[in-house]
């Protein structure tokens, strides 16, 4: 029975939870103005332009490939939540424990950007000179005297 | 009843109808000519040659794995109304066509309606950012074509004012770079800045904006006393300033990353299009009007013409930043040896008398009247002048029938021909260059569209 | 007055020209061939390119043996390395002009072509995208020409009711 | 505790200008800069002339999230229909102000290329006179357009391209139809 005042917590939250949801359902049933949207508002917004050509819906697999990179991590972090609550009383035990989880996901992350999936842009041709390059090193100033300007 | 401010189209395709510019635009790979699909890819000058080998187009696209979207007219990143077509796959910007006439206010056919002396008002909203670059262009070419000779003093205020209004257009280049670049701060710095710069002008030519201050025969009105000072602090404070956003910018490593090697264009491929201006420096070529043509006194004055290597963003940004201090230079050169006497020729045809001797004598009367009622004669002929402004080459081709209005103004502005490298620099670079690439080649939809 | 390159075809008019080192009045057939031989003779940049409706001046100053067309169109050719400006203006007919298309030796003159067909309605063979490229797509005419009016709207100053 | 009792220590208000209150106080602009007039916005919208301390901090970029279009320029025919497709797009409720003479009444621009006056497509609630209207004229529209939006009804849309407060004076109207003349000039 003692325990049951711990979840009033618990309890508490879900209340203001559903409250806070249907209370903004709610508001904009309200408050929103009641006409049916025109055609021009519904029609996508393309900097005022409406596009005849329908665009297709085929993505390039690279977008898919960064949303598998996302659950990997993602699910990295959810373990990392039940660790955090009771990382005091693991002590260093628990403590080495996380370390060789995070390494092995870690090792997936070295995986990844030696497959290049990280590397979006075009293959940027680095041009010798380019990293120390200031507002002065590449350019040059040509003074008045005329054969040297021509 | 129906409220006539809400428009109710019945299908969607009549608004799509509406806003679309059919033949101007991006077409499907499958509907468009091998040639034209070559210049949009901007591929056509990758060779030495300058022709089209097909095989270095890949023509064989489906058109259901591209998509053609619209960096369209109301956009924050196209510097004005410029609508950007875009065929992407997926993040990578396959071909691009510029469609514009968005802001196209006719200006041309306007410039044939009004005479000379009205003339400048028409010219200086052109390029809404340089209105002293556009009224010089006009007024050097109406100068030829009469043949007069603008007195020392005009031609040096002429100078001090064409610097310091590049000094104000690159500071909003510089503003509006950071923001499309995310530096939101450099945006109220540049502006910040460009305040002092206004103010004088608002000092000198009554106006922020659109000044209609160098007329045909010299300037409007002498410079206000006490203009010394004003212009000593502006250029101080802009050249410290410079260094500030120089430390601001030049090391952050987002801002390298989108600017260093990012769009390089070779010096053979920007001469090819005619682009001209920091664009063309930015590439090795030492081509600078005030340099290799000079006009106005600009032979008596020592500046640097600032040249870039690699012909990337970055080149272009620091051509730009550097052109700052070279110009408050010049600037400075102007305020010591500004020579004194009249600021307009006295030749009575094309300057109207001081306004005192039209009470005395009849002859400035008659003068008066005559030029602000059908402004001044000029003889038939046509002529091509050209100044050197913020983009680039900025040239005036006037063709007089001998009436007082001119027969055909033809303003060559530079973002129309700068407009089309666009194509060939965001050739297979990301959706993210391609905003950096626009800003960069600097257009002002006012001179393009004219 | 500059000479003419070595590869010019012959027979080209040439006069003075206010602001230029030379003007040079080849005949439609010769066009092509004249700005091939300058762009070889170090002429590197096309800078300019636009069309002049002369309607009601047909009997303006042009050399001898040059026969004024309605329509004109002037090419701005720049030499960067012997700083040079040369004037080519070709007489492109009268009633659908016609030209050669520059686009395949200087590329920049692409939206310069198209805009003077546009605004005039100069046609240049050749040019891999000949549409219009200010005005709207439907819009019908040519606004530059000289028979075309400025299309003013008659602005109501005195007659308008009510308070002014 | 009767009414006459209350010492006016605590506010009451309607609810209507409590809403109003609240519109005016936070109007965001959408960028809708043509012209040299769009260079002015910037300089108002810059540190100078700070737009910021009247709520105008943000200029939203996409018409979902603006409430105020600033026609910043002159409008061509070409851009005719992009306008009022922008402003179709932009959310209820939604204000428009008409920024210099050539957004106004086509302004020295009395040509083909034109749109002689923002009004035939879009009502126009403010109109700042000005070539460019300085950041002060601007500023003054704003204030006015604040003041509409302080005073004006709440949820009634307007009619012909007439702000709504204005009484039924006879107020000229332009006689020029209210649809978007494309193609050549009657």
């Amino acid at each position: 029975m003692m325990s049951v005042d711990q979840y009033l917590s618990i309890l508490g939250l879900l209340i203001l939870g559903a409250l806070f949801a249907s209370g903004s359902f709610i508001a904009s049933a309200m408050l929103a103005p009641h006409k049916k949207p025109t055609d021009a508002k519904v029609a996508p917004y393309e900097c005022g332009i409406v596009p005849e050509i329908e665009s297709p819906q085929r993505f390039p697999v690279r977008f898919y490939l960064v949303a598998m990179i996302f659950v990997i991590f993602d699910i990295e972090v959810v373990f990392m939540y039940p660790f955090a609550v009771v990382f005091r009383q693991l002590g260093a035990f628990g403590l080495v424990e996380v370390l060789v989880f995070s390494a092995a996901v870690f090792g997936a992350l070295l995986f990844l950007v030696s497959e290049g999936a990280l590397t979006w842009g075009p293959a940027k041709h680095l041009v010798p000179g380019m990293p120390g390059r200031t507002s002065d090193s590449t350019i040059v100033r040509i003074g008045a005297d005329p054969d040297e300007a021509a | 009843m129906s409220d006539p401010t809400i428009r109710v189209a019945e299908r969607l395709d009549v608004l799509a109808a509406e806003t679309s510019e059919g033949e101007q635009g991006l077409q499907q790979r499958s509907r468009t000519s091998k040639n034209e699909l070559g210049r949009e890819v901007g591929a056509v000058l990758r060779q030495s040659g300058l022709t089209l080998d097909p095989n270095d187009v890949d023509f064989e696209r489906r058109d259901d794995e591209i998509m053609i979207i619209n960096m369209g007219p109301a956009h924050p990143a196209t510097h004005g109304v410029l609508r950007l077509m875009l065929e992407l796959d997926g993040e990578f910007v396959l071909r691009s066509k510029t469609v514009i006439g968005y802001l196209h206010t006719g200006m041309e056919k306007t410039g044939e309606v009004l005479n000379y002396v009205q003339g400048g008002t028409n010219v200086t909203r052109m390029d809404y950012l340089s209105p002293i670059g556009n009224e010089l262009g006009y007024s050097m070419a109406v100068e030829k074509l009469l043949s007069i000779e603008v007195p020392p003093r005009a031609v040096w205020i002429r100078m001090l004012m064409a610097e310091l209004n590049r000094m104000s257009s690159h500071l909003v280049w510089m503003a509006t770079n950071g923001l499309d670049l995310g530096a939101s701060s450099m945006m109220i710095y540049g502006f910040r800045e460009r305040e002092l710069i206004l103010a004088f002008f608002e000092k000198t030519a009554g106006l922020r904006l659109n000044l209609n201050y160098v007329r045909p025969g010299g300037v409007a009105a002498d410079l206000p006393d006490g203009w010394e000072d004003d212009v000593l602090v502006i250029c101080d404070t802009v050249e410290e300033r410079s260094y500030e956003y120089d430390e601001l910018l030049t090391g952050q490593p987002i801002f390298r990353g989108r600017m260093v090697g990012v769009a390089p264009i070779a010096a053979e491929e920007a001469l090819a299009l005619g682009v001209t201006g920091p664009l063309l420096r930015s590439t090795g070529v030492p081509w600078d009007l005030r340099r290799a043509m000079p006009y106005l006194a600009y032979d008596q004055v020592e500046f640097d013409v600032i040249v870039g290597t690699y012909g990337d963003n970055f080149d272009r940004y620091a051509i730009r930043l550097n052109e700052i201090r070279e110009s408050a230079r010049i600037v400075r050169q102007c305020l010591e040896r500004m020579p004194s006497g009249d600021y307009r020729s006295q030749d009575p045809k094309v300057t109207p008398p001081p306004r005192a001797r039209i009470d005395e004598s009849m002859e400035a009367l008659i003068h008066h009247f005559k030029l602000f009622t059908e402004g001044f004669h000029v003889p038939a002929g046509e002529v091509y002048s050209a100044i050197e402004s913020q983009r680039g080459e900025l040239g005036c081709y006037l063709v007089s029938d001998g009436g007082s209005k001119p027969y055909r103004l033809h303003v060559r502005a530079p973002s129309f021909v700068n407009l089309q490298a666009v194509p060939l620099l965001m050739r297979g670079g990301l959706l993210s260059d391609a905003i950096t690439v626009v800003s960069t080649v600097d257009p002002v939809l006012g001179e393009v569209d004219r | 007055m500059i000479p003419l390159p070595p590869a010019a075809p012959p027979g080209v008019a040439t006069a003075e020209s206010l602001a230029a080192d030379l003007g040079c009045f080849p005949t439609r057939e010769q066009y092509f061939e004249l700005v091939r031989a300058f762009k070889d003779d170090a002429f590197e940049m096309c800078v300019d390119l636009c069309a002049v409706d002369y309607l009601e001046h047909l009997d303006r100053a042009l050399p001898e043996g040059v026969a004024p067309s309605r329509f004109e169109v002037v090419v701005n050719l720049l030499s960067l390395s012997k700083r040079q400006r040369v004037r080519v203006r070709v007489q492109a007919g009268d009633a659908d002009p016609e030209v050669a298309s520059l686009f395949s030796l200087y590329p920049g003159t692409e939206a310069m072509e198209r805009e003077a067909f546009d605004l005039l309605g100069v046609l240049f063979s050749g040019h891999p995208d000949m549409t219009r490229i200010l005005m709207p797509e439907d819009w019908e005419g040519h606004p530059l020409r000289k028979d075309y009016a400025v299309g003013r709207v008659p602005v109501q100053f005195k007659e308008a009711p009510g308070p002014r | 505790m009767a009414l006459e009792d209350l010492q006016h220590n605590f506010l009451t208000g309607q609810v209507e200008d409590l809403v109003r209150w609240a519109r005016r106080a936070s109007v965001w602009p959408a960028t809708f800069g043509l012209a040299c007039c769009a260079i002015e916005m910037m300089a108002a919208g810059a540190a100078d002339y700070d737009l910021a301390r009247y709520g105008m901090e943000v200029f939203r970029n996409s018409p979902r999230q603006a409430d105020l279009m600033i026609v910043a320029g002159r409008v061509s025919q070409k851009m005719a229909p992009v306008l009022r497709q922008v402003y179709d797009q932009m959310m209820e409720p939604k204000w428009v102000i008409s920024m210099g003479v050539c957004a106004s009444t086509g302004g020295m621009f009395n040509n083909y290329a034109i749109v002689q006056g923002v009004d035939q497509i879009v009502p126009v609630d403010v109109y700042a006179p000005g070539c460019p209207p300085s950041p002060e004229t601007l500023m003054h529209a704003i204030l006015t357009l604040h003041e509409q939006i302080r005073t004006g009804e709440i949820l009634q849309r307007r009619r012909e391209g007439r702000p709504t407060h204005v009484e039924e004076q006879n107020v000229w109207t332009p006689d020029v139809p209210v649809t978007v003349r494309l193609g050549t000039p009657k």
